[in-house]
């Protein structure tokens, strides 16, 4: 009973991530977001019987993803709703 | 208004996939005759046992019954470093000083990223000489090298990953794992195919060339992701072009 | 040593992994191999294209599994006719870019020539494997090069096309992975020829759903309408070779995969009409499009969908006829359509000017390129002695013996709208008055040879078309044929 | 495992809810976030929520009732019979990989793009027509 609990409240967690990652303005948390559905994807599939595929996603969805999505994030804004001040784009066309 | 036919188009997807998959039944067995092949899943766990003597079948799939595919996916790796370099750093054009973001520094993370480093480093490598016998194998192996060299690069501004060893180790990586196909295409006449000298299953030197080509996957993609992290690591941010 | 299919893949690949250490040793590697490797690759599709002529196929085991345990690679007449055009189109386009990349500064010749290397034998492998999954894997690398070389220019525009067009392929690979799985779990195979097999055997609810997510994802590689936002972009933001190989190799690549799916692993009734509506919408919408262009490349790439348009209507009519018509028209629009790039980005070196005004008066300045463009342009609407005369001829011959009234008055119409455009551009080329400026940038001499070659082919083709219609008629034949497919793969277990 | 199994005989329905709806809702979710989010980034996270539910899908669809990790590991030399369908793992493996390279490329275009214009909102971007 307890893992068909697990189960289900994994589920719910991931698609609260999700939801939360997509409409979390704060872009530093919805990647933070996207890193715990990665987690939790990982148990999933070490819960069926994917263990390959489990470590696969903890190492490359965890880690790699998270970070590359956090270099991005330093170079460009961290607001989603950030509308830039700076019109320089309308001078040089 | 085109927002809501996004919407539309969101439901009726949801809804086709729903129904779709209501047709196929979760955890039923569609791997087909177990003892007579019929559905390449069933063969693929008869075969891999007996003539590769593999005992991680998914190693046996990902190198040799499907090898061509992961000979791709190398590829699609490498060329996502390459297309990466292309569009965001070009040492000759941008003449930057070679300066990397760091974006952890207190002295005490740093120090347990040196000890660390060769921990992970020993753990990938272990994840993928085993890859044929455990979970895990060249993908997961490279990518936790790599994890390891990103634990470097974010807490270390000068630790340098030596651009021309990983040039040499990626290329002859990738060169050697194409060489092995061509092996078995010069030997036994089909690329990529395995010896016949296989081994005795749950050894260490078993599966044939399986583990040999796990290993240089697992060194490519290693030193590829690597590539791409640090390619991302050394864009200044501000710059303005 | 034997020659095998399997070569096209691994040369450039022995040829991609070795460049970076090559051009430490040697400097211009970068330049020269990917040109020996694309030469190897014409060879060995004429000593290859001889071969299944006389055999009728090759089936290339990989890994030693036969099909349908294990990856195969299979040339038929048609696979092997479109792998031969593509590597004989791909050298040409690298001779004609030889002298582009001169203009490059160091490194980045690299990354340029191993992602066009690749580009091409990506598109090779996509038409060549007889793998489901395996084709997704080399649609993807022939995504990521093109989505790469899309943005090479680091200018604005270039990235955003870039991104544009990543977006619709990443969304274009999860459909196809989506009905890659439910077709697995229908079948249990990945094989083509056995999928055909067992098509007959999935229900018809999943057999649908799984066609619709095939058709979202190879409509949006094949540009077909309303999927091909991002090609008009891509065209234009792409340097000069990368354009010419978008229309000559990856739209090529982008049609095989979509009517392979169709006619060899599908038996659903429907899709024939299907195809020839979504074609030709496709091609009357970008022919409208391309009419009220201002910018020169991305009227080309309007055309150029048009033209895909039409293929897909010709393919969709479905008789031997007009599938000998589709393919006669590919080959017409992947020889006719670079030459058009390749010349046109001629015109856009010299003058500037991206708009079409930069076309003014280019015959005095660029006479022998300007008579090329304008060879090319009546080639490709149609009129004869050219070659693209009797692929339009043949297709609206096998319309004409379906008694599809409505579409030859359709293509003919388009033809007209065709023939606006192509005669306003070259018009403006030989009639309009331009502000005279110094004498620039003459071809230089690689590009001329290569834009020789095509015109000389259109040329000879238009005046003898039964040098190539041979190949072409058991190509087609070669198509339509799925029985014939299916045992020969399988039945060599 | 045992207990597991039983269980899962019982609420069989309640766990394919779980797994296949969990992975269709985060198809859906992504497709949203890539259709009609603004900012780049979230058009890349979108993509890759969108990637997760199609490697969940994948993986769900081989499980098998009962069934172990298809690893012949000693003491499970013959039981092949339990083992789960090992060929999506492996199309998944290609697929993760697949989709960590078109991420990275995608966030690079939006690092250029960034440069170029200041700002990594579509609306503020468009400078082609879309």
């Amino acid at each position: 009973m307890a893992l068909i609990l697990f189960l289900i409240i994994m589920a719910l967690i991931l698609i609260a991530a999700a939801i939360f990652a997509v409409m979390q303005k704060d872009l530093l948390f919805a990647v933070l977001a996207t890193g715990i559905i990665s987690v939790v994807l990982s148990v999933f599939f070490y819960v069926l019987q994917a263990p390959d595929v489990a470590i696969t996603e903890a190492a490359i969805g965890i880690a790699l993803t998270t970070i590359i999505f956090i270099i991005t994030i330093r170079n460009t804004s961290r607001n989603e709703d950030e509308y830039t001040e700076n019109h320089i784009n309308k001078f040089d066309k | 208004m085109k927002r809501y036919i996004i919407f539309l188009f969101i439901a009726v997807l949801g809804w086709t996939l729903a129904q779709t998959f209501r047709a196929i039944p979760f955890g039923a067995d569609r791997r087909g005759n177990l003892d007579q092949p019929d559905r390449v899943a069933a063969f693929y766990l008869k075969e891999s046992p007996e003539t590769l003597q593999t005992a991680n079948s998914i190693t046996a799939i990902v190198v040799n019954f499907r090898g061509f595919d992961t000979l791709g996916e190398v590829t699609v790796l490498f060329l996502a470093a390459t297309g990466l370099a292309s569009i965001l750093y070009r040492k000759e054009e941008d003449d930057e000083t070679e300066e990397r973001i760091t974006l952890i520094s207190s002295s005490l993370v740093r120090t347990g990223a040196k000890i660390l480093f060769p921990l992970i480093l020993l753990l990938g490598i272990y994840v993928f000489i085993h890859g044929h016998l455990t979970p895990g194998g060249g993908f997961q192996g490279g990518a936790i090298i790599a994890t390891g060299f990103l634990l470097m690069l974010i807490t270390y501004k000068r630790f340098d990953t030596n651009h021309n060893l990983m040039v040499w180790l990626e290329s002859l990586a990738g060169l050697a794992f194409v060489a092995t196909g061509l092996y078995g295409l010069f030997t036994y006449g089909s690329f990529l195919q395995n010896t016949h000298s296989v081994g005795t299953l749950n050894d260490l030197i078993s599966g044939g060339l399986i583990p040999l080509i796990y290993i240089f996957i697992g060194i490519k993609v290693g030193t590829e992701l690597t590539n791409i992290l640090d390619i991302l690591l050394k864009i200044k941010p501000g710059k303005q072009s | 040593m034997v020659i095998s299919p399997v070569h096209y893949i691994v040369a450039p690949l022995l040829a991609a992994f070795a460049i970076p250490l090559l051009s430490k040793i040697y400097k211009d590697a970068a330049r020269v191999v990917p040109g020996i490797v694309l030469f190897y690759n014409v060879i060995i599709s004429f000593v290859l294209m001889k071969q299944v002529l006389k055999q009728g196929m090759i089936n290339e085991v990989i890994a030693g599994w036969q099909p349908p345990w294990g990856i195969n690679l299979v040339l038929t007449p048609f696979t092997g006719f479109l792998a031969a055009m593509i590597s004989v189109m791909g050298f040409i386009i690298w001779l004609y870019g030889f002298r582009f990349k001169r203009t490059l500064k160091g490194g980045v010749v690299k990354y340029y020539e191993i992602l066009q290397m690749m580009m091409i034998a990506g598109s090779i492998g996509v038409i060549i494997t007889g793998d489901l999954f395996n084709m997704f894997v080399f649609i993807e690398i022939v995504g990521i090069t093109a989505y790469s070389l899309t943005a090479f220019y680091r200018d604005r525009n270039g990235a955003e096309a870039g991104f544009k067009y990543l977006l619709l392929g990443s969304l274009a690979s999860t459909f196809l992975l989506l009905a890659i799985l439910l077709i697995y779990t229908q079948t249990g195979t990945l094989n083509m020829a056995q999928i055909a097999e067992r098509m007959p055997e999935v229900s018809s609810g999943i057999k649908i759903t799984a066609l619709v997510f095939f058709l979202i994802a190879l409509g949006i590689e094949a540009e077909m309408f309303p999927l091909n936002g991002w090609a008009p972009d891509a065209y234009e933001q792409a340097p000069s070779p990368t354009s010419a190989t978008f229309a000559a190799v990856v739209s090529i690549a982008g049609v095989y995969a979509l009517v392979r799916i169709l006619f060899t692993l599908f038996d659903v009734a429907g899709v024939h009409q299907y195809l020839i509506v979504m074609g030709f919408v496709t091609m009357l919408v970008a022919e409208i499009a391309a009419v009220s262009q201002k910018n020169l490349k991305r009227m080309l790439a309007y055309s150029s969908i048009g033209q895909v348009g039409l293929v897909l209507i010709a393919f969709g009519v479905g008789s031997p006829l007009a599938v000998f018509g589709a393919l006669f028209l590919m080959l017409n629009h992947a020889v006719i359509k670079s030459l058009l790039f390749m010349t046109g980005s001629y015109f856009i070196y010299n003058s500037g000017e991206k708009r079409l005004e930069g076309l003014n008066g280019m015959h005095k300045r660029l006479p022998y390129v300007s008579a090329l463009f304008s060879l090319a342009a009546f080639a490709i609407i149609g009129f004869p002695p050219f070659s693209g005369f009797w692929s339009k001829f043949y297709i609206l011959i096998a319309a004409s013996d379906q008694k599809m009234i409505f579409l030859i008055i359709g293509i003919l119409l388009v033809t007209i709208i065709e023939l606006v455009y192509y005669l306003r551009s070259v018009g403006r080329i030989y009639f309009a008055k331009e502000e005279m400026q110094d004498i620039a940038h003459k071809p230089s001499v690689n590009a001329l040879i290569a834009m020789s070659f095509l015109a000389l082919f259109i040329i000879i083709i238009g005046i003898y078309p039964d040098i190539i219609t041979g190949y072409i008629n058991q190509a087609a034949a070669a198509l339509l044929d799925k029985t014939h497919y299916v045992q020969q793969i399988l039945g060599s277990k | 495992m045992n207990e597991f199994n039983e269980l899962f005989i019982k609420y069989k329905d309640l766990i394919t809810l779980a797994v296949y709806g969990t992975a269709i809702m985060l198809i859906i979710i992504g497709l949203y976030a890539v259709l009609l989010k603004k900012h780049l980034v979230k058009i890349v996270i979108g993509l890759s929520i969108i990637d997760a539910g199609v490697h969940l899908l994948f993986v769900a669809v081989g499980y098998i009732q009962t069934g172990t990790a298809p690893i012949f590991s000693p003491g499970y030399e013959n039981a092949a019979d339990k083992m789960v369908d090992p060929v999506p793992q492996a199309l998944v493996l290609t697929a993760i990989v697949i989709g960590f390279a078109v991420t990275a490329l995608a966030l690079s275009l939006v690092i250029r793009l960034y440069k170029h214009h200041h700002t990594a909102n579509i609306e503020q971007i468009k400078s082609l027509k879309w």
